[in-house]
């Protein structure tokens, strides 16, 4: 049989000039270049960008982004989308404070965490559950679902801020030091990016989610229960949700009802400027991580030089497009 | 309707522990469609049983049933006598059986070796992570075994489709099954597979195992099967021993009627040129193409699979870029870079893959069959969709297609009605210049007369041109007047149906195949 | 901004003063900010002012916050969102080691001493005006309801001041309604008009910020009815609906000098000069149509 | 012929009890019914809710999101999706805002229109070249250009309220009354649908969206200029964008640079409310317009009601889950 050619013409059937494996790794270079380039630029303006107070700060402010990036993942390479991070993040947080805050719960702050785990699990669980076995399209699932989330953080916190001032020790888990020099929470990313990728790459969780994303129905036909699969990728996503919402609450000791609208949208453009397709079937882990940190850097880049926030989401909006414009370019003009 | 021949159901088990696999009385029901209506069906140990039926007969309804996909709606399913349920298709892998749909199943992204073992991935100790260097070698050993060089550590996706094909065939055989059910498995495959693919079913067969063979090409029939089943309009017709029939007996049996073989087309006198094509290019695959299509004039394109007659089809049509070349249309230097270019200047082009170029599956045939003359049905800017309707429904009786109506949503339609449905498209938006690429493919016999007919009317009474790409040679030999061979990109020989043998072809087509080219990036 | 000034870190070598609000854009923190500014010209520093878009992203803030602290000016003016009220001290701290003054302006900082001073208007107070002024429209009886532009922080203060002097001073009227009109002029109408609708004997009706102040004003007029509407702060549309009648009075802060007094103080303490005092209240007025032309109310709201 | 048996297995081939034609009229009934019912049931909590004045009132509120649902419903027929409705908005009514405001342009009503138009089919344009020449992915495209339109919003603003209280007449657009007790914006809605109603199902732009929608392949093969088509969607729906910008701030009398975020949920919830599929070759434009006002009867009678903001929001996520959910199992379990 004489080699495979690629040809221009077809679209479903994706073939490249570059080898399969690397092509996640090319893209997640490019990102980590723009990333540098970025990086060498702000420093070049304002020296103090790369001073390591400023870059640990830095990390610690893409912990959120990164975290929900990270479940997101496993839910884009099922071919699925969840809008539920931002306004779960929310909502399980709160749930974690009401739990440990001495003002209620008071319970001890393990009992908080397993906690908000729990309330991600659930979330995760009612999004797969809408998606995998009532049908319902993904998108419009996990919109409704975000706008439950939102009242139900608003009516749980009784609308007001719950603060974990009082409660000892919390705030070390996103903002304490074990390592000298790097926040908790930065470590803690780094962690669940190890275990996320170890699940997406080397164990049928993640293999089950990308052959879903590519091919729902064969997957099925060769007797892998789908539903069950894409279910675990969605409770996958609720928990890093629940993750984040306990990272975030950590970090500002306090949980509020209404923070986190919109923050699905910076896991999505972290997601993807990571090299994760939207249209399911590839997925990957280090690029999320390295996605959030591309637009905390961009945030950070230009706060420190002084950039009003608005021209900030101007930048951030043109970084997606030129990220994502340069690796079609690269790929030959495919769409996928 | 009077079943001919013996009732297979009736007849004594010969092996002490029943048949491998049995269908007793299955009915199957689509809205509009009786797809199975009481269909007896007896697979014994150690056969090759071929299934035959005109397209829409319920071949592929039935294997559903066997794979878990459809539940039946009256009727029983038994193995080895006892009566089973397959509720889904991992149950019908646990029955031990394997099957190769019609459709590929594969998934894209994927490796070669993770699609063959999807849901059977070999663990490291511990029963947590995979053990992808086993996963690995076990794919490869397959591959080897089947006389199969596929890397398995490949992405499906960037296979051809006849490796997809062998993928799919390795996938279905790893299983340890005692059924192997293949839906047209030849269809995408050139004659070096087949042969292979009759390798690998030789070496299957024990008496303990059983194959279900449907194919709509005869002689492969001929030439595996041990018995056949003949299927018409979701009834069985006969179920006999493959050496007790010949094949227009089989042929009679499917359609009802009588069909001529190995006619030729009449000579005709050389035409003035429509279309004239040099030095076509395309990156990598296509290498100085040229060549001329008179008027009233079917021009076949022969030659294996993957030689670059689609590749040639889609660069002239523009839809895919190329990179040299010259097109000229009745004299005239045409520039045509999209297909939209390609539609004005009346060139129609018949995809081999018609659910993916060809068809609309989710809209009805009213709506496919207009799609590419939309604009002739606008008055004032707005569409008419009762005249829209009207001439969809004139082409369904012309082609005898298939379909309770107009507004039945093609999807719904078998393969070949929706072959009809496309052809009807490039006939209402009236064509000069018709591309047929394989378009008999996955067509039954009786209608592919009905389009060797049509094709024979669009050249000699409506004077239009045809360039028809097809695997098939006889059906090359049946109806072209002149025969383009191309071998890895390029025209090796252009034949006049006079001079033109099976051989012949077959010798240009192949000409090329010692250079081994890697195109490899 | 200004451009940067490169120069040895340190608080002693600076002269730029980092201002981070809850949000950069509004009239309100326009008005802030325009007072900063005057600040610096007036005393010869560099002023930054920065801030969300808005006033619910508490984390950006914090960030903000954090490169601030990190930029190593001559003082820090923070203005805590209620979202980043318990994540800011943990960074103060640092710029108290770093001997940074900081200034809370705006809204207090729970839970940290390292502010030297809190420049704020008293917003349970401002509730508290606006109700007793009220009451004194309507004769201290009927049914009243707020609609309050969130349910955190100014908005809750203001909400909770209204009702708590309701309460209090004036058991003939019942608040009978309350909603969250987010911030959003468009929703804030709709929950309006809804209220209008359920109660058509509302004689007063109270909106936490311009633009539910706006919108109830808007609503009130669609309907034809006569019920009273006051509210908080001014903005250029706010002061044409109480020339026209439609709003009957609204109490107002002087974000202005807010913006001012703590360029001023974050410049005397980088100086050595502390404070007077922990807290100084920025005083808030009541304008009506009456007296919105009088020079003293003029002045608070920053008209040239 | 006996009934059908909806087989869970069978997923590519899809069969429904309901001759296909039908279907999305079914769904628009039951979505109407669904209105009807909610209405039924306010009324007898509050005889208020029924009162002319509210439903016009109500009718007036659904009016911004009717008309971006109106726009969404091209995109969505192509398979596409639009998150720049909501920001995009913001942008374009402030660009109307500057031209005609006293303050700034001081220019006729008709050029801030013209203007406020002409950039939302900008907007539109940009949204359609990336992603039909670009190639790029709608979602991500769009998410990028949302950003980039909240950032210019804020920026053209300069972060604040552009007060058109001065511009005699403009208010009238949406809340004059041509018809006594009619708001022009609910006439303008009317209109609005009637026209995208006959674009959609009587004209080559309508048929085109959705075939691409279908199979763009199939569509491209057969000599439609896809690209040029699925371009003409996103503009369509820019142009729309546009009117909504052009009727929020005439509503409010003012164009405010951070208002839209989160208004292309709305507007995507109430399509798909409607029966707009989001896998693309499927579009309703009387269900567009019937889901927008179905939202605005929740928001409006759980107000009436004095039910809280948050539970506002829980219910309006139920509502969308039940209505989706009723739609498939009506359609017997299928995905589509
Ligand atoms: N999912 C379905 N929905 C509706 N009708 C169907 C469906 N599947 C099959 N049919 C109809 O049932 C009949 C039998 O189809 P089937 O696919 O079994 O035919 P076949 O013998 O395999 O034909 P071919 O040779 O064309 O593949 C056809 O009329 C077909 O249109
Ligand atoms: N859709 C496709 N997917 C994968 N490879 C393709 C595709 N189209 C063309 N090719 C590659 O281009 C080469 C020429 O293919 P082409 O389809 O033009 O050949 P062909 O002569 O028409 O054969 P056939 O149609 O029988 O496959 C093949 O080697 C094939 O691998
Ligand atoms: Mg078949
Ligand atoms: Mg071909």
């Amino acid at each position: 049989m004489s080699a495979a050619t690629p040809s221009t013409a077809d679209v479903s059937a994706t073939r490249f000039l570059v080898p399969d494996r690397y092509k996640v790794f090319l893209q997640q270079g490019m990102v980590l270049l723009v990333v540098i380039v970025l990086a060498v630029f702000f420093t070049i303006m304002r020296p103090n960008f790369a001073s390591w107070s400023n870059i640990s700060s830095l990390l610690l402010a893409s912990v959120v982004t990164g975290v929900q990036a990270l479940g997101l993942s496993f839910v884009i390479a099922t071919g699925g989308i969840d809008l539920t991070p931002g306004l779960g993040m929310a909502a399980t947080s709160v749930i974690t404070a009401l739990i440990i805050s001495t003002e209620f719960g008071n319970l001890p702050i393990w009992v908080g965490i397993l906690g908000g785990l729990a309330a991600g699990a659930l979330l995760g669980l009612i999004n797969g559950t809408l998606i995998a076995y009532l049908k319902m399209q993904p998108m419009i699932a996990t919109l409704a679902m975000m706008m439950v989330c939102w009242g139900a953080a608003l009516v749980l916190a009784g609308g007001k801020t719950v603060s974990l001032r009082a409660v000892e020790g919390y705030e070390l888990i996103a903002i304490g030091q074990v390592i000298p020099g790097v926040p908790n929470g930065v470590i803690i990313l780094v962690l669940l990016a190890i275990i996320a990728g170890i699940v997406m790459n080397k164990t049928v969780v993640g293999r089950y989610a990308l052959a879903i994303g590519s091919n729902k129905e064969a997957t099925r036909i060769s007797g892998v229960n789908v539903a069950r699969w894409e279910v675990l990728a969605y409770v996958i996503c609720g928990i890093f949700t629940g993750i984040s919402g306990i990272l975030m609450s950590s970090r500002l000791s306090a949980a509020q009802p209404t923070l986190g609208q919109g923050y699905e949208m910076y896991a999505i453009a972290a997601a993807v400027i990571g090299g994760t397709s939207l249209r399911g079937g590839r997925a990957s882990i280090f690029g999320a991580v390295i996605g959030a940190v591309t637009i905390q850097t961009i945030f950070n880049g230009l706060t420190v030089m002084g950039v009003q926030d608005q021209w900030q989401k101007v930048v951030l909006g043109a970084v997606v497009l030129v990220a994502v414009f340069v690796d079609i370019v690269r790929r030959g003009g495919k769409e996928e | 309707m009077t079943v001919v021949g013996t009732d297979v159901a009736q007849e004594p088990e010969t092996a002490p522990t029943g048949a491998l696999l049995e269908a007793r009385g299955v009915s199957k029901v689509f809205p509009g469609v009786r797809a199975l209506s009481n269909v007896d069906f007896t697979l014994r140990g150690g056969e090759v049983h071929a299934l035959v039926g005109e397209n829409g007969a319920g071949k592929s309804t039935l294997m559903k049933v066997f794979a878990g996909l459809y539940q039946p709606d009256g009727g029983e399913v038994l193995q080895r006598g006892k009566p089973i349920t397959l509720p889904t298709p991992l149950s019908a892998h646990l029955a031990g059986i394997s099957v190769i749909h019609q459709e590929f199943f594969l998934m894209n992204h994927l490796t070669v070796a993770q699609n063959i073992f999807i849901g059977r991935e070999p663990k490291l100790p511990g029963g947590v992570l995979n053990d992808d260097a086993a996963l690995n070698r076990q794919a490869a050993e397959l591959l080897e075994r089947l006389g199969v060089q596929i890397d398995p550590k490949i992405q499906v996706g960037r296979l051809t489709v006849a490796q997809q094909q062998m993928v799919e065939i390795a996938k279905a055989l790893s299983f340890d099954s005692s059924v192997l059910i293949m839906d047209e498995p030849t269809a995408a495959l050139t004659e070096t597979e087949v042969q292979t693919l009759f390798r690998i079913i030789s070496g299957f067969v024990t008496p303990e195992t059983a194959v279900v063979y449907i194919s709509h090409r005869m002689e492969e029939i001929k030439k595996i099967a041990t018995r056949v089943t003949i299927l018409r309009d979701g009834e069985l017709v006969d179920s006999q021993p493959m050496d007790d029939l010949t094949i227009p007996e089989i042929i009679h049996m499917m359609v009802g009627r009588k069909i001529a073989s190995d006619v030729r087309p009449e000579p005709r006198a050389a035409t003035e040129p429509v279309l004239r094509v040099e030095g076509l290019s395309t990156q990598p695959l296509l290498k100085d193409v040229s060549f001329t299509l008179e008027r009233g004039e079917i021009l076949g394109f022969a030659g294996l699979m993957g030689a670059g007659r689609t590749e040639t089809a889609r660069a002239l049509i523009g839809a895919d870029p190329t990179s040299s070349g010259q097109v000229t249309m009745n004299g005239r230097p045409v520039r045509i870079s999209n297909p939209g270019d390609a539609v004005r200047l009346g060139i129609g082009y018949l995809s081999e893959d018609r659910k993916r170029y060809g068809l609309i599956l989710r809209q009805d045939v009213a709506a496919n069959t207009t799609l590419a003359s939309i604009t002739s049905f606008m008055r004032f800017g707005l569409l008419r969709d009762a005249d829209m309707r009207t001439s969809a429904a004139t082409w369904v009786k012309t082609l005898s297609t298939k379909t309770p109506s107009v507004r039945q949503l093609v999807r719904n339609l078998s393969g070949g009605n929706q072959q009809k449905v496309v052809l009807a498209k490039w006939l209402l938006r009236d064509c000069d210049i018709l591309i047929f690429d394989e378009p008999t493919r996955g067509i039954d016999v009786g209608a592919k007369q009905e389009i060797y007919d049509l094709l024979d009317r669009l050249t000699k009474e409506e004077g239009k041109s045809i360039i028809m790409i097809s695997s098939e040679m006889e059906e090359v030999l049946r109806m072209a007047d002149r025969i383009a061979v191309m071998c890895n990109g390029r025209i090796t020989g252009v034949l006049d149906n006079a001079e033109a043998t099976q051989e012949k072809i077959m010798e240009l087509a192949t000409q090329f195949e010692s250079v081994d080219i890697e195109r490899q990036a | 901004s200004g451009s940067p000034t490169e120069g040895t870190s340190g608080s002693s070598g600076s002269t730029k003063i980092a201002l981070i609000a809850k949000a950069n854009a509004s009239d309100y923190w326009t008005m802030v900010k325009n007072g900063a500014m005057a600040a610096g010209t007036d005393l010869g520093v560099e002023v930054s002012f920065n801030g969300p878009d808005t006033e619910s992203e508490g984390d950006k803030q914090l960030n903000q916050l954090q490169s601030a602290v990190n930029d190593k000016p001559a003082g820090i003016g923070f203005a805590p969102q209620d979202s980043a009220q318990d994540g800011a001290p943990a960074i103060l701290d640092q710029a108290k080691a770093d001997g940074i003054p900081v200034v809370a302006f705006d809204t207090p900082l729970n839970a940290s001493d390292v502010p030297i001073t809190t420049v704020a208007s008293d917003n349970s107070g401002i509730g508290a005006q606006a109700a007793e002024e009220l009451a004194k429209l309507i004769g201290s009886t009927g049914e009243v309801a707020i609609v309050a532009h969130g349910e955190t922080g100014t908005a809750a203060a203001r909400r909770d001041g209204f009702k708590t002097w309701i309460q209090k001073n004036a058991p003939n009227i019942t608040i009978v309604d309350v909603q969250n009109g987010e911030s959003d002029p468009a929703k804030s109408r709709d929950k309006a008009q809804g209220i209008l609708q359920a109660h058509p004997n509302l004689v007063g009706f109270f909106g936490t910020d311009d633009d539910s102040t706006i919108a109830i004003a808007d609503e009130v007029k669609s309907k034809g009815m006569n019920t009273k509407v006051v509210g908080v702060d001014a903005s250029p549309d706010v002061l044409t609906l109480i020339t026209s009648g439609e709003i009957d009075g609204i109490v107002t802060q002087n974000p202005y000098n807010i913006g001012y007094k703590t360029v001023q103080i974050l410049v005397e303490a980088s100086k050595g000069t502390q404070p007077s005092s922990k807290t100084i209240v920025s005083e808030s007025v009541w304008v009506t149509k009456d007296n919105m032309n009088s020079d003293e109310v003029k002045k608070v709201l920053g008209d040239s």
